[in-house]
C-alpha cells in the first residue's frame, strides 16, 4: 500500500466516525412527522456518501484496480482516464474529482469500451430492467397476498397446503436455476414461449415468472403469518361481534394490517429483484443494466462496477425512503420516539 | 417505633419526546416502620411500581435519597450497600414472567441460597425443601418447571425465592392482581403468616383498595407521580381528606347489593393524563370536583393535617 | 317478566393438543327483559365462552357447539345461518370486551368504526347517519363527539376507548348488550365512569345487560340477577340478594369469604387447591375436590339444579332431602 | 346409579384432595425436541441433511473417479453404468464431481452459519446488554451496513479479495453477521426487563451468570433458528455468486460453479444442469423445513405458556 493509501483509509475512518456522529445528532432532534422524514433523507445521503467512499476505497485497493494502469488499455480511454481522474495526483485529490463529477451526476467512461461512459450504459439499460423490475414486483406482491390470505383463510386445508408447498419450492430454488428450468421446458422443450431477448410480450413471461418466484413465495409466506396473527386480534372479534360480513372484515380490518409486514419488506424485496435480475437478464439475454453489471464483472470493468454498485445504491435508498414514507401514511400509530431514562 | 426505610425527595423523570418529560415518581417524601405493611395505592402509570423498583435498586432515581436502616441505597461503593440485596427483596405482579422458565423450582429458589450462602450440597437441599414448605408447596414438587404450575402456585415460589435470602423488607408489586379471587385470599395470608413469623416489613403495591385495607397498618395514596394522602388505614377510609382518596373511596366496589345502592358514588370526570406539560397547580385540579382558584395556581404539600395523618390539598 | 334470551343445556368444547377441554357441560338460563344480569366466576370457568356462544363468535375450530338451544325471539340462534345472525350480531345484540387497547382496529377512525354498524343495521337515510353516529357518541358520555369521530383509537385515552366501543355498541339499538369484563382493564376511577353509564342506558334506553364479571363487587353493584360459574357450569343463581346474603352452594360461600369486606378484621378463608383440569374433570361435582362439606356422592354423580326459594337455584348435593337428614 | 341416603355421608378426610396432579416433569429442550418430531416435514429435512452430509464425505471416494480427472473421449456423456450423472464438457465424472461440491456447498453453509452466529451473539449480546450509548452507537453501525444493498458489497469484496473460497467466506462472515446481531440484541432487550431477570438481579446474583443462566437459556430459541436459516441462505449466495463468475476456482467445483457450467449446455446436455440444481433445491428445502419446525417446536404458543 502506498503512502497515499494510508492518508485515504485514515479519511475513510474519519468520513465513518463524522458520520456516525451526525446520525447520533440527527436522532436526537425532531419528533414530528415532517422531522422523521428529514432525518431519515439526511441520513440517507449521508449513508450514499458513505456508499460512494467505500466503493471508491475497494475499487482502489484492487490490484490492478481502476486506476492503476497496469493493464492494457486502448489510448483513448487511458487519456479520458487521466484527464477525469488526473491519476498521477494523490489519492484524495483523486476522490475528490470523482465526487465533483458524481455531484454533477457523471459516473465516468466505461473502462472497457471506448465510446462508452457509465452514464450512457445505465440510460441504455435501466429502462428495460425497470421495465422486467415492475413486472416482477406487481406480480409478487399480487400473487404474493393473495395466496397468503387465501392460505390464512383456509388454514390446514388443502388450499393452505397447496399454497405453502408452492412457496417453499419458489423459496427453495435460486433463480438461476429456475430461469435454466423455464428456459429448458418452455423454450426448448414445448417450445412455446421465446428462450432470449426482450420486446415483445412472450420474451416478458419467463423472466417475469424466474425473477418473481422468489419473493412471491416470501410474501405468501409472510402475508399467511401476519394474517393468522391478525385473525386473533381482538378488533377482528369486535368486527364480527358488529355483524360485518366475512369479506368486510377480510379487506377493511384484517388485510390493510396483515400487510404492514408487506410494507416493511418492499425495501428488501426490491433490492432481491434487482440483484435477481443479473441473472436472469444475463440467462434470457436481456440487455438491461443488470446484464451489463455482470458482463462487467466478468470483463473486470471497474468503472461501470463502481458506477452501476453506486447507481444501485442511492436507487435502493430513495425507494427505502419512499417504503418508509409508506409506512407512516398507512400506520397511524408510528411511533417516533422511544421513552428514556433520565 | 423505628424507621427502616426513609425515602427522601424522590425523582424519577423519563423522557418521552424531544421537550417531553413524564415525572413517574415526583418529589416524594415518607418513611416505612420496621414491622408494618405499608400499602401504596394509585392508578395505573400513577408510579407506584417505579417507585418502588427505586427503593429496591432496580432504577435509580433521578434526584433524590432511599435510606434503608441509615445506609443511602443509591449511594455507590459503599460496602454497606453490596450487602443489601440480603435485606431488600421484591415479589412481582406477574408470576408468568417472574420465574424463569428454563429453570425448575428447585434451582430457582437454590440459586437465590447459593448467593448469600457458601453451604454445602446437603444444606441447600434442605433449605430448598424447607422453603418450599413454608409458601405451602409439596417439596415433591421442586423438581417442576415453571409452567407445570398454576398462577398462584407460581406466586409462591417467587415467595420463596424471595425469602432465600432471609429479608428483612419486602417490596410486593401488585402480586395480587394476576391471581383469581379465591387464590389471591391464599397468597394474602400466606403473605401475613410470614410476616407474623419472620417480622418481616412490606411494602405493598396495590390498585385494589378493598385488598390494601385488609392487609395493611397505613396507607398511600399517589396520583400522577405524587403521594397525595397518607394514613392508618382506619383513619384513611373514616375520614379521608384529599378528593381523590374521596373519590376512589366511593367508587370501590362492595360485594354487597344494599350497600351498593345506598351509598353514593363520587363520579370524577376526565381521565389522569400521564404525558402532561405540567402546568402550575395541584396535578388533581382538572378533575377535582372541589377546585377553587388557588387550586389552579399553586401545588399544595403533603402535609401533616392530624396526627399521622398527611394529605396533599388545600381544601383540607 | 318477559324473557328475552333462553340458553338451554349449552354445551362446548375446545380441541386442544392435549385433549379435549370440555369448557361448557350444560349451561340452561334465562335473561328477563330491561335486566341487568351478571355472570361472575373465576378466570377459565366458562363466562367468557358462555357470551361467545351466544353470538356464535367462538373460534372454530378449536371450539365446537356440541348440544344445547340458545333462544332469541323466539328462535334458536344455534340454528341460524352466517347470514341470518350477521342480522342479529352488533344489531339486536351487541357486545362490548374487555380489552380496550386491542378490541378497536389501529388503522381505522372511530367514527369509521360506528359508521359500519349503522352501515350494517340501521335503515336510515345515508345522510342521517353520520348525525345518528355522532349522537350515540355523546350518549356513551364522550365530550366533542365531531372530534371523536375523526380520531385513531391511539388518540383517545383507556376510558374513552371503552366509551367509543359503547357507542359502537349503541349504533346498532340492541336490545341487549353483553359486556365481558368491561371495566377490567381500567382504574377504580374509570371503572366507576363506565358502570355509571352503563346502569344510565340499561334506564334510559331499556336495553338488557348481560355482565360477564370475576369482579363479585361489580355484579354486586349492578346487576339485578347473578349467575355463579364454576368449571364451566352454573352452580348458583338468583337475585343479587340471594347470592350475596344468602348464598347456597359452598363455592359462593368460598368465593365471598375470599374477598375483604370493609370492617372485617379477621383473616381470610380462601377455598383450598385450584379449579379443575377441564380435560380431565372431577367425576361427580366438578367442586368436591376443593369442597370443605364433601360427601361421597358428590365424587359420584353431579348434582342436579335444585330450587331453593323462589328463583333462587342451587346445584349441589347438599340440598338434597338426604343430605338433610344427615345434617 | 340410585342415589341411597348413605351416600350423603360427609368425606372422609384421605379423600379430600386439593392439589390437582399435574402431568411429569420434564425440560424444555426435551418438549422442543418431542414436539419437533411430531413436525413430519422437519423431521424428513433433518434425516435428508443427514444423507447429504453422509454423501459429501464418502460420495467423492464411490465411483472411482477423482473430481479433476478429465477423460476427452468421454465428453458430455449422458448418466450411464460408468458415469453415473454422466460427464461434463472436460470429460470429468459429474457424480464424484457433485459430491465434491457437496463438500465445498456444506462447508460454506455451515462454517458461514457458526461464523455468524459467534460474531452476532457477541455483538448483539453485548451491545443489548451494556445499553444507553454504547448500544446506541453499535446498532447505528449495523444500521448503516444493513441499509447498503449487501449483495452488490459482496462482489466488490470477492473482487478485491480475487474469487475463491477464502473470498467468499470473507465477504459473507462480513454481511451475514447484521441480522443475527440485531436478534440477538432484540432478545437481549427484551429479556433484561424479564422480571425473573430483575429478580435474578435483586439477589444480587452476578452478571455474569444472569448472562448465562437467565439471558442466553432463553435467547436461545430464534438465534438457534436464524442460524439453521443462514445455511441455505449462505449455499445460495454462494451458488449465485458461482454463477456470476465469483466462485471458488477450477478444477474445484460448489454446486453453484457446476450449475453455472451446466446452463452452458442446457440446451443439449440438460443433465448437466439437473444434478447439481436438484441437490440445491433439495438442500434448501431440509434446511428451510427444519428451520420452521424448530420456529414451531420453540414457538411458547405451542404448549409453553
Amino acid at each position: 500500500m502506498s503512502e497515499n493509501s494510508y492518508t485515504f483509509l485514515i479519511m475513510l475512518i474519519l468520513s465513518i466516525c463524522f458520520y456516525i456522529f451526525m446520525f447520533i445528532d440527527v436522532s436526537r432532534k425532531g419528533d414530528s412527522q415532517m422531522g422523521y422524514f428529514l432525518r431519515r433523507a439526511l441520513t440517507s445521503l449521508l449513508a450514499l456518501w458513505l456508499i460512494v467512499t467505500i466503493t471508491f476505497t475497494i475499487m482502489h485497493l484492487i490490484p490492478g484496480g481502476p486506476f492503476a494502469s497496469e493493464k492494457k488499455l486502448p489510448d483513448a480511454i487511458l487519456r479520458n482516464l487521466e484527464q477525469r481522474y488526473h491519476l498521477n495526483d494523490p489519492l484524495y485529490k483523486q476522490y475528490a474529482g470523482y465526487l465533483i463529477n458524481l455531484l454533477q451526476g457523471d459516473l465516468g467512461p466505461s473502462f472497457k469500451y471506448e465510446n462508452r461512459t457509465v452514464n450512457s450504459i445505465i440510460r441504455e439499460g435501466f429502462p428495460v430492467s425497470a421495465a422486467l423490475g415492475s413486472l416482477a414486483i406487481v406480480l409478487s406482491l399480487s400473487a404474493g397476498i393473495l395466496a397468503g390470505t387465501v392460505s390464512a383463510l383456509r388454514q390446514k386445508r388443502w388450499q393452505d397446503y397447496t399454497v405453502m408447498t408452492m412457496a417453499t419450492f419458489g423459496f427453495s430454488i435460486p433463480s438461476f436455476i429456475l430461469a435454466g428450468l423455464l428456459m429448458y421446458v418452455f423454450a426448448y422443450k414445448l417450445r412455446v414461449l421465446p428462450s432470449a431477448l426482450w420486446g415483445a410480450w412472450q420474451q416478458a413471461v419467463l423472466p417475469t415468472l424466474a425473477l418473481a418466484a422468489l419473493p412471491t413465495a416470501f410474501i405468501a409466506r409472510l402475508v399467511r403469518s401476519s394474517m393468522l396473527e391478525v385473525l386473533r386480534l381482538d378488533y377482528i372479534r369486535t368486527a364480527r361481534a358488529k355483524g360485518l360480513s366475512e369479506s368486510n372484515i377480510i379487506l377493511r380490518h384484517a388485510l390493510p394490517n396483515a400487510i404492514l409486514p408487506v410494507v416493511t419488506y418492499s425495501g428488501p424485496l426490491i433490492a432481491a429483484i434487482l440483484t435477481g435480475s443479473f441473472v436472469v437478464e444475463f440467462i434470457f439475454a436481456i440487455p438491461g443494466l443488470g446484464r451489463w453489471f455482470v458482463q462487467s464483472i466478468t470483463n473486470r470493468d471497474y468503472t461501470v462496477i463502481l458506477g452501476v454498485t453506486i447507481f444501485y445504491s442511492a436507487f435502493l435508498m430513495l425507494m427505502n425512503l419512499i417504503v418508509d414514507l409508506i409506512y407512516i401514511a398507512i400506520d397511524p400509530r408510528i411511533k417516533l420516539f422511544d421513552s428514556k431514562e433520565v | 417505633m423505628k424507621k427502616l426505610v426513609q425515602i427522601k425527595n424522590l425523582k424519577k423523570y423519563f423522557k418521552t419526546g424531544r421537550r417531553q418529560v413524564r415525572k413517574a415518581v415526583n418529589d416524594i417524601t415518607f418513611d416505612i416502620y420496621r414491622g408494618e405493611t405499608l400499602g401504596l395505592v394509585g392508578e395505573s402509570g400513577c408510579g407506584k411500581t417505579t417507585l418502588g423498583k427505586i427503593i429496591v435498586r432496580l432504577y435509580k432515581p433521578t434526584s433524590g435519597q432511599v435510606i434503608y436502616d441509615g445506609i443511602d441505597v443509591h449511594k455507590t461503593g459503599s460496602p454497606h450497600n453490596i450487602a443489601l440485596n440480603k435485606h431488600m427483596q421484591m415479589v412481582f405482579q406477574d408470576p408468568y414472567a417472574s420465574l424463569n422458565p428454563r429453570m425448575t423450582a428447585g434451582e430457582i429458589i437454590g440459586e437465590a441460597i447459593d448467593i448469600h450462602s457458601q453451604g454445602q450440597k446437603g444444606f441447600k437441599r434442605e433449605r430448598v425443601i424447607e422453603l418450599l414448605q413454608t409458601v405451602g408447596l409439596h417439596p415433591g414438587l421442586s423438581g417442576r418447571y415453571p409452567h407445570e404450575f398454576s398462577g398462584g402456585q407460581r406466586q409462591r415460589i417467587a415467595i420463596a425465592r424471595a425469602l432465600a435470602v432471609e429479608p428483612d423488607f419486602i417490596v410486593c408489586d401488585e402480586p395480587l392482581t394476576a391471581l383469581d379471587a379465591s387464590i389471591q385470599a391464599q397468597i394474602v395470608n400466606l403473605l401475613e403468616d410470614l410476616q407474623k413469623q419472620k417480622e418481616l416489613t412490606y411494602l405493598f403495591i396495590s390498585h385494589d383498595l378493598s385488598m390494601v385495607r385488609h392487609i395493611c397498618n397505613r396507607i398511600a395514596v399517589m396520583y400522577l407521580g405524587q403521594v397525595v394522602e397518607l394514613a392508618s388505614k382506619d383513619e384513611l377510609f373514616e375520614h379521608p381528606l384529599h378528593p381523590y382518596t374521596q373519590a376512589v373511596l366511593s367508587a370501590i366496589p362492595a360485594p354487597d347489593p344494599d350497600l351498593e345502592t345506598t351509598s353514593r358514588r363520587v363520579i370524577l370526570p376526565g381521565e389522569a393524563s400521564n404525558t402532561f406539560k405540567l402546568s402550575s397547580g395541584c396535578g388533581f385540579n382538572s378533575r377535582c370536583p372541589k377546585a377553587e382558584a388557588r387550586c389552579r395556581q399553586t401545588a399544595p404539600v403533603l402535609s401533616e393535617k392530624g396526627s399521622g395523618h398527611w394529605a396533599a390539598c388545600h381544601l383540607s | 317478566m318477559t324473557q328475552l334470551l333462553s340458553v338451554k343445556d349449552l354445551k362446548v368444547n375446545f380441541k386442544t393438543n392435549l385433549g379435549e377441554v370440555q369448557a361448557l357441560q350444560g349451561v340452561s338460563f334465562d335473561l328477563v327483559m330491561g335486566e341487568v344480569t351478571a355472570v361472575v366466576g373465576e378466570s377459565g370457568c366458562g363466562k367468557s365462552v358462555t357470551a361467545l356462544s351466544i353470538m356464535k363468535l367462538l373460534p372454530t375450530p378449536p371450539g365446537c357447539i356440541v348440544s344445547g338451544q340458545v333462544i332469541f325471539d323466539g328462535q334458536d340462534l344455534l340454528l341460524k345461518n352466517e347470514k341470518e345472525m350477521r342480522k342479529i350480531r352488533g344489531g339486536s345484540i351487541a357486545m362490548i370486551f374487555q380489552e380496550t387497547n386491542t378490541s378497536l382496529n389501529p388503522t381505522l377512525k372511530v367514527g369509521t368504526q360506528i359508521m359500519e354498524v349503522l352501515q350494517n343495521h340501521s335503515e336510515l337515510p345515508a345522510s342521517e347517519k353520520k348525525q345518528r353516529a355522532l349522537e350515540v357518541i355523546s350518549m356513551a358520555g364522550l365530550p366533542d363527539p365531531e372530534m371523536v369521530y375523526k380520531q385513531y383509537p391511539h388518540q383517545l385515552s383507556g376510558g374513552m376507548k371503552q366509551r367509543a366501543m359503547i357507542a359502537m355498541a349503541l349504533a346498532g339499538g340492541p336490545r341487549l348488550l353483553i359486556a365481558d369484563e368491561p371495566t377490567t382493564a381500567l382504574d377504580v376511577t374509570i371503572q366507576a365512569q363506565i358502570l355509571e353509564l352503563l346502569q344510565e342506558l340499561k334506564q334510559n334506553l331499556g336495553t338488557s345487560l348481560l355482565l360477564i364479571t370475576h369482579d363479585l363487587g361489580i355484579a354486586a353493584g349492578i346487576a339485578s340477577r347473578v349467575m355463579v360459574m364454576y368449571a364451566g357450569k352454573i352452580v348458583e343463581s338468583g337475585t343479587a340478594g340471594d347470592i350475596f346474603h344468602d348464598p347456597g352452594h359452598p363455592y359462593t360461600r368460598g368465593l365471598l369469604d375470599s374477598i375483604p369486606r370493609p370492617g372485617q378484621r379477621q383473616k381470610l378463608s380462601p377455598i383450598p387447591g385450584r379449579p379443575p383440569d377441564l380435560i380431565n374433570p372431577p367425576q361427580g361435582c366438578a367442586f368436591w375436590p376443593r369442597c370443605g362439606q364433601a360427601m361421597l356422592i358428590c365424587r359420584e354423580l353431579p348434582p342436579q339444579a335444585t330450587n331453593l326459594a323462589g328463583s333462587h337455584q342451587v346445584c349441589c348435593w347438599l340440598t338434597h332431602r338426604y343430605a338433610f337428614n344427615n345434617y | 346409579m340410585e342415589i341411597k341416603p348413605q351416600m350423603f355421608q360427609p368425606l372422609p378426610d384421605e379423600l379430600q384432595a386439593y392439589e390437582n396432579t399435574s402431568p411429569p416433569a420434564h425440560g424444555y429442550w426435551k418438549d422442543v425436541w418431542s414436539r419437533f418430531k411430531k413436525h413430519k416435514l422437519a423431521m424428513t429435512g433433518l434425516i435428508i441433511i443427514g444423507l447429504l452430509v453422509l454423501m459429501s464425505v464418502i460420495g467423492p471416494c464411490m465411483s472411482g473417479h477423482t473430481y479433476y480427472d478429465q477423460d476427452l473421449s468421454m465428453v458430455n456423456r449422458a448418466p450411464n453404468s460408468i458415469y453415473w450423472f454422466g460427464t461434463d464438457a472436460l470429460g470429468r465424472d459429474l457424480f464424484t464431481r457433485v459430491w465434491w461440491g457437496a463438500r465445498i456447498s456444506l462447508f460454506i453453509g455451515l462454517l458461514t452459519s457458526v461464523t455468524c452466529l459467534v460474531i452476532g451473539v457477541l455483538y448483539g449480546g453485548i451491545s443489548g446488554y451494556l445499553g444507553g450509548r454504547a448500544d446506541e452507537i453499535m446498532m447505528r453501525l449495523v444500521e448503516v451496513l444493513l441499509s447498503i444493498p449487501f449483495l452488490l458489497y459482496v462482489i466488490l469484496l470477492i473482487i478485491l479479495f480475487e474469487p475463491g473460497l477464502k473470498a467468499i467466506f470473507l465477504a459473507l462472515g462480513l454481511v451475514c453477521w447484521l441480522n443475527m446481531a440485531r436478534i440477538v440484541r432484540g432478545q437481549v432487550l427484551s429479556l433484561k426487563e424479564r422480571e425473573y431477570v430483575l429478580a435474578a438481579r435483586l439477589l444480587g446474583i452476578s452478571k455474569w451468570r444472569i448472562l448465562s443462566r437467565h439471558l442466553i437459556p432463553n435467547a436461545m430459541g430464534p438465534i438457534i433458528v436464524t442460524a439453521t436459516l443462514l445455511v441455505p441462505e449462505a449455499i445460495f449466495t454462494e451458488a449465485f455468486l458461482s454463477f456470476l463468475g465469483l466462485g471458488v476456482s477450477s478444477p474445484q467445483a460448489s454446486w453453484g460453479v457446476l450449475a453455472s457450467e451446466g446452463m452452458h449446455g442446457l440446451r443439449n446436455y440438460p443433465w448437466q444442469l439437473f444434478f447439481p440444481a436438484f441437490l440445491i433445491s433439495l438442500t434448501m428445502f431440509a434446511f428451510n423445513f427444519v428451520g420452521d419446525g424448530l420456529r414451531d417446536a420453540m414457538d411458547p404458543r405451542g404448549g409453553l405458556t
